[in-house]
């Protein structure tokens, strides 16, 4: 935790906001008008026992629950500063998903070679100039900090890599595209605490070019890393602010309680 | 009660080592029985094998391949017949191989579930199910004479191919099944469509799987004999489907495809039902040949399907 | 690439522009592979149309002249003989009977090696061994039929010498063992997709590989043990060359195995490979003979439908 | 160019000989296809103008003329040989060296089905042994001609016997088993005489019993279980000069081919009269579309004479 | 955590106890040396980063390890009073394990009744007598807090449950046979926060019977619910301990770590 705290002089710009946002799979209701800010630049973590919809409210970003059917969502997403509503029906969801990206919980690599991994958001793009991927997979590369172990060996199999680096090598796809936001569920639950350390400390570096919401069920994580925070309860976002707010004095009584371990 | 499960309690350590043992045995009974089981079906396949062989071996010769049919046993041989099969084969896998794995690539990840998708479902374990000689007849009415194909290589590689659709159709949706739901999360959120996930991964990921059940289908359709005879396969056929290239480039290209042709499991048909014996060592060398194709077939599906697998891992 | 660059480095609006006009390109051919794979999808549905309406079409004719009351409860089956009968009974009881044989071969053999498979040989054992038993039904079926006949009958006349050249019974040993890859392979499939973590619970509970096999793998995978139970019934019920060679093709009504019988499909070929003039009765026999196969077929799956509907793993 | 011929399977190896020797001796130059969809099939695909050529076990029938009148298909009808239809037992039978007609039809007619289940209910000198019955598959040019030979109708037969298109597995059938009687085509009892025994047949109105060969065909002594068999030929194929080449080529080769295939190759003058009937453009059947039993070689000439 | 700390006044019995316990997966060595006693009626937590191998360490005391080819144990574990030695070659395992119950991380019934489920381990046992086997399901759901809720439902499928009381349901199952010790694997992180409660609530009343070893990454539940704790990292022990010791004054500066939070 930060030891000096500096009260931002102005509030951050908005780059996201959920209103009301209901979601259903099919008839169980698994959010319940989740109204909330997403500051631009810096990382807000989601945290809450687990089932509470975390990882729910997430998907919700990028439309993930389109991929099957009976999901519903009811609300809004507004996506700053040209104000889409991520969730509009008309809004089409590979748009959306060009523009925030995601990494999961498990690593979850494509049976590809590491190049053709990052290269992956290029090509779906339609992107075909050899040179420009090039240097497109090399900067994500470097920005996920993997480019020095991965330089050598872009045409090997990404599942070759350790859990770790095949985390980071997610995180390099996710940047390679330059999105507006990035979504974490859970990156590191699978990792090691040395690989889990080099995660972290990279989200604090991304952070300066695009956006992050990351759940975490690791409320130390979430101090850890995160500007902002949001803590959630079957399904309800029960409080919202500055981690440090959140963590050191939370208004409610419920977060209080999770925190400090008395149930969770 | 208490004093019953005291009781209980009391008679384990040695009671329950007996009954540990009694419950062994039936598992080296029931694994003696497996084995049994599978040796009756191996020591089949391998009496099969042997009776092909030593009747069928002394007959394998440069010539039989190279020879056309003939009256003569001795210098009856297969050209024709191979041929036919290689010919037939690769229509069928060129129609079923496409054909198989978009039907399966729209039921897995395209269609919603509603009436229609379980119409078609059903419908492909239905046809998984029909006799193969009914294609024939099938074919017979549909290919032969209201498409007006003929008794033609063409022909038959529709009707073998619409027969082992359902094959494909099923092993294929198996290996899409088996790639995992997050391989699909993960590129969507690359931001592609689904075609892109769909050509992009699954397929190539089902690669395995699919080129199983293809091949699968394929030594069945192989050694198919009755749909073959009612669309009316020749029997005497001494010359080979033209070239392809052979005539003007586009006419002449596809002149193969409306050949007369003949195919293994009808020459060996022919020659079993020959009085003379001598053809019947015709039949069991031919034989050895088809079952040799069929296993080359199998052996190569594994190899490649181990060669693939090593590339992909969840 | 300066423009590339530029645009990738823009704010999200000029973005959008670029994908706005990529989209409507995309969604068109999305739509339009959609409308491909569904017509691939559908090949099998066409397929089926015209099969039933090739065998409805000439059956139509075919009852036309032969009441189809007669056609279910006549006791003979000589179509082509100058006292016609078409009691397809008969054919039912040939196809019946073998299937019957066939199946009380490949059921507990196929599901005994399915479960032998699974839960006690090794990975290697298990990867050599079902490739080569899936050989056993890539044999072409005409090599079979001989194989019945010149090589299983004569085995089984050494036990039981009254045993006809032609009987169902050897016929349908030599079908069950050809089955047997269709039994044991989609049965060992389904009990492979057994979460390993139910047979830990079994396990945990001191459970043998034995009761964890029986008492819980194998009814967590009913549904598609029974899916490849049907997938062996239809096969055996179509099975045509072995019971043309082997089985004697003698139109009786019988349920014994021990003699000769017809089948539906023996009878189909034998008459697709004859001398009947097209277009008579006879030639049209094969039609309806196709049709109750067609239908037998249908029931089986259905009911295999059905009950894999019922028994939905459940993991 | 390519010559097409189907048809009958009894035909079959006699076409199939043909085709092979004339291909060797136009050294390819002219394709010959032979196919087996029956006697049936093979006027189907005749009458629908889909072959040069058919082969056939039987005279065509009426059904099948009006089929070929409607398509405008005609036809040369040529008999190329004769085939003499064997009834065996098996080696070990001591007590079957002959029947007669009249014996064959208690075990064949129908009325037998299910009753005549003992040899010595045909003749009390026989055995009390049972009866096995192997024959041809019911929709064969051989099961017509047998049954119309023996019951005196066509597809007139019991119902209760092993039936098989493949005449290989009825050999395998009467040769595994001492009672058993079966009848089949020459060829098939000439090749596997180490496993059979055929039994003389005495016709009607006490006839000597003859046993089948060459001779007794050609002399006309084997009756009533000889019948010639066909090709036929359509009129336009004719014109054509590759098929109008092979059937002359079939005309001078049949003797020897059948003769190498086992049957029974008609005298020298049929086959002039046959390739007199093309050159004089003879067509149609001296038939009638009827099958008929007992034609010996010398009343099928006569016949053929005449058209 | 609870409030008033009271001393033991003797130590409790030893119910089993590993001794330099290694454990390899094929070349990877999991466990290194563990030496660690478990004491009879009381809940013994195992704690740390996820990978350190505590599932690794559970499975070993019912050979589960055993199912796998590959995997090998050296070294002892000790069931007293008999003393026999769990890993020893010459025990048979399934009497291990008819002697070690388990509860897995995701509920697992087994796809038949709620009654078969509970009845399992008796019918594995050769009972037969259909009053007994009655008698023993009844007490096992009583234990397992299921009855009310199951009595009028027994013939239903147990998969027809929802996750806790499926959870609840394999513990029945394991009680059914009245072990001496039941395993726990993380048995509550697939489940809700109101069916973890539950979950923790019957650990604590089951322990008057049986011994209790439980894995957790949640060490809030390690400290409500366990009278032991030990610290496993990298497949070492780190520290073992009385559970309030360890959370109060850990001996060892990697559990103070780990524990406060600053690092896993
Ligand atoms: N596909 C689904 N169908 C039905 N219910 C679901 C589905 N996925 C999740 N749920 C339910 O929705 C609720 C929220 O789930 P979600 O996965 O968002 O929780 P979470 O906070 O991410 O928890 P965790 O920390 O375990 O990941 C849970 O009660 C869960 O059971
Ligand atoms: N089947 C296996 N084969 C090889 N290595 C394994 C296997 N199972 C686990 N491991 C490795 O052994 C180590 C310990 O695993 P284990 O599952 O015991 O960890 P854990 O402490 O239970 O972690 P978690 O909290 O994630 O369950 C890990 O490094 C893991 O990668
Ligand atoms: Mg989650
Ligand atoms: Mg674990
Ligand atoms: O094939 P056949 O017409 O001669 O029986």
């Amino acid at each position: 935790m930060p030891s000096t705290i500096t009260l931002p002089t102005k509030p951050p710009a908005l780059k996201a906001e959920s209103k009301q946002l209901d979601f259903y799979y099919g008839e169980f209701k698994a959010l319940k008008g989740i109204s909330m800010p997403v500051f631009e630049n810096k990382v807000t973590a989601l945290i809450g026992p687990s089932g509470c919809g975390k990882s729910t409210y997430l998907r919700c970003f990028n439309r993930m629950h389109d991929l099957y059917p009976g999901h519903r969502y009811d609300g809004q997403i507004y996506l700053h500063p040209d104000e889409v509503d991520v969730l509009d029906r008309h809004v089409d969801p590979i748009e959306v998903r060009m523009r925030i990206s995601m990494v999961f919980q498990k690593p979850n690599p494509f049976p590809k070679s590491i190049y053709e991994n990052v290269a992956y958001g290029l090509r779906v793009r339609g992107e075909k100039s050899r040179s420009y991927i090039d240097d497109k997979v090399e900067a994500a590369l470097k920005g996920a900090a993997l480019w020095n172990e991965a330089k050598d060996r872009l045409d090997d199999l990404a599942v070759a890599m350790s859990g770790g680096q095949q985390q980071r090598l997610c995180i390099a796809r996710a940047l390679a595209t330059d999105p507006e936001i990035i979504l974490f569920d859970e990156p590191t639950s699978a990792l090691d605490p040395i690989a889990t350390g080099s995660i972290e400390e990279l989200i604090g570096e991304i952070k300066q070019k695009v956006t992050v919401l990351i759940v975490t069920h690791n409320m130390q994580q979430a101090a850890r890393v995160s500007d902002y925070t949001a803590y959630m309860y079957l399904g309800e976002l029960i409080e919202f602010g500055e981690t440090r707010e959140i963590f050191m004095k939370p208004k409610r009584k419920e977060t209080e309680d999770y925190i400090t371990g008395r149930f969770g | 009660m208490a004093n019953d499960t005291s009781l209980k309690r009391d008679r384990s350590a040695q009671e329950l080592r007996a009954i540990i043992r009694r419950h062994k045995r039936w598992d080296i009974l029931f694994g003696l029985l497996g084995l049994l089981a599978l040796s009756i079906g191996i020591l089949t396949l391998a009496a099969l094998f042997v009776d092909m062989a030593v009747a069928g071996i002394p007959r394998l010769s440069a010539e039989f391949f190279t020879e056309f049919p003939s009256r003569r046993a001795s210098q009856a041989g297969i050209l024709s017949a191979w041929v036919g099969s290689a010919l037939v084969m690769a229509v069928t896998a060129l129609v079923a191989v496409p054909l198989g794995i978009a039907g399966a690539v729209y039921l897995e990840e395209y269609a919603r579930k509603n009436w229609f998708t379980d119409v078609i479902e059903i419908n492909i374990t239905n046809l998984a199910g029909v006799p193969s000689i009914i294609y024939g007849l099938l074919a017979l009415g549909l290919f032969v004479y209201t498409f007006g194909l003929g008794q033609s290589i063409l022909t038959a590689g529709l009707t073998l191919a619409l027969l082992i659709l359902p094959i494909v159709i099923t092993t294929t949706r198996e290996a899409l099944r088996s790639i995992p739901q997050h391989v699909r999360e993960a590129a969507y959120a690359c931001g592609a469509s689904q075609w892109q996930v769909v050509s992009h991964h699954l397929v190539p990921y089902g690669t395995p799987g699919i080129l199983t059940g293809v091949i699968i289908g394929l030594s069945r359709a192989i050694g198919e004999t009755a749909p073959i005879i009612t669309i009316g396969a020749l029997t005497f056929i001494a010359f080979l489907p033209p070239v392809p290239f052979q005539g003007e480039p586009p006419a002449g290209m596809f002149d193969w495809l409306f050949s007369p042709f003949t195919v293994m499991p009808i020459q060996i048909f022919n020659w079993t039902s020959r009085p003379d014996p001598a053809f019947h060592q015709n039949a069991a060398a031919a034989s050895f040949v088809l079952v040799f194709m069929t296993l080359g077939m199998n052996a190569l599906a594994i190899w490649l399907r181990y060669r693939l697998r090593k590339n992909i891992k969840w | 690439m300066p423009s590339r660059a530029g645009v990738a480095g823009s704010t999200g609006a000029a973005k959008l522009a670029e994908y706005a006009q990529a989209k409507a390109r995309r969604r068109r051919r999305e739509k339009m592979i959609e409308a491909v794979l569904l017509l691939a999808a559908c090949v099998s549905v066409f397929t089926t149309v015209g099969i039933v309406y090739i065998l409805v079409k000439e059956s139509l004719v075919f009852f036309a002249q032969v009441p189809l009351w007669t056609f279910l409860t006549d006791r003979q089956w000589t179509p082509l003989f100058s006292d016609a009968h078409f009691g397809i009974m008969v054919l039912m009881s040939g196809t019946l009977t073998s299937s019957a044989v066939a199946l009380s071969i490949a059921i507990p053999l196929g599901t005994a090696i399915a479960i032998y498979l699974s839960e006690f040989a090794g990975h290697k054992t298990r990867e050599t061994l079902k490739p080569l038993l899936e050989m056993l039904s890539g044999v072409p079926t005409i090599i079979y039929g001989y194989f019945a006949l010149l090589f299983v009958t004569p085995l089984i006349q050494i036990i039981y010498p009254e045993l006809p050249g032609f009987n169902v019974l050897s016929a349908g040993i030599v079908m069950g063992i050809m089955i047997i890859p269709y039994v044991s392979s989609l049965s060992e499939d389904a009990m492979r997709a057994v979460p390993m973590s139910l047979r830990e619970g079994s396990y945990a509970m001191g459970a043998t590989r034995y009761q964890t096999a029986v008492k819980v793998v194998v009814p967590a995978a009913m549904s598609g043990i029974a899916s490849a139970y049907i997938l062996g019934i239809s096969r055996a019920v179509g099975e045509t060359m072995i019971l043309a060679v082997a089985a004697g093709m003698q139109p009786n009504l019988t349920f014994n195995p021990l003699e000769p019988a017809a089948t539906i499909t023996s009878y189909i070929v034998q008459v697709a490979l004859g001398d009947l003039p097209h277009g008579s009765i006879g030639y049209q026999t094969i039609f309806a003979a196709g049709l109750s196969l067609m239908l037998l077929t249908l029931c089986f799956n259905l009911g295999g439908h059905w009950l894999r509907r019922r028994f939905r793993e459940a993991y | 160019q390519v010559v097409k011929i189907d048809g009958s399977s009894t035909v079959f190896p006699i076409t199939e000989g043909i085709a092979e020797d004339f291909q060797k001796a136009k050294k390819n130059a002219i394709k010959v296809t032979v196919g087996i969809s029956g006697t049936g099939g093979g006027f189907k695909k005749f009458c629908r103008g889909e072959t040069d050529i058919s082969n056939a076990s039987r005279p065509i029938l009426k059904k099948e003329m009006e089929d070929c009148k409607a398509a405008g298909i005609e036809y040369f009808e040529l008999p190329v040989a004769f085939d003499a239809l064997t009834v065996v037992t098996n080696p070990k039978n001591s007590f079957l060296k002959q029947m007669t007609v009249e014996e064959l039809k208690k075990v064949w007619e129908p009325a037998a089905q299910g009753k005549v289940t003992r040899w010595n209910q045909v003749n009390p000198a026989w055995p009390d042994a049972p009866i096995k019955l192997f024959g041809a598959g019911s929709d064969s040019g051989t099961f017509d001609y047998f049954t119309e030979a023996i019951n005196g109708k066509s597809k007139a037969s019991r119902g209760d016997y092993t039936a098989s298109e493949d005449d290989n597995v009825l050999v395998q059938g009467v040769s595994q088993d001492v009672n058993a009687i079966g009848y089949f085509g020459y060829a098939y009892y000439a090749e596997n005489q180490a496993r059979l025994k055929a039994v003389a047949v005495a016709d009607k109105g006490g006839k000597p019993a003859v046993l089948p060969s060459e001779q007794t065909v050609l002399n006309g002594s084997y009756q009533p279980l000889s019948r010639p068999i066909f090709i036929y030929v359509a009129v336009k194929a004719m014109a054509k000069p590759e098929v109008k080449e092979f059937v002359e080529y079939y005309m001078k080769e049949t003797p020897r081919i059948a003769k190498e295939v086992k049957y029974v190759p008609l005298p020298a003058k049929a086959y002039s009269i046959n390739l007199e009937h093309l050159a004089k453009g003879k067509k149609g059947t001296v038939f009638g579309g009827e099958a008929e039993v007992g034609v010996t070689i010398d009343a099928l000439l006569a016949r053929e004479a005449k058209l």
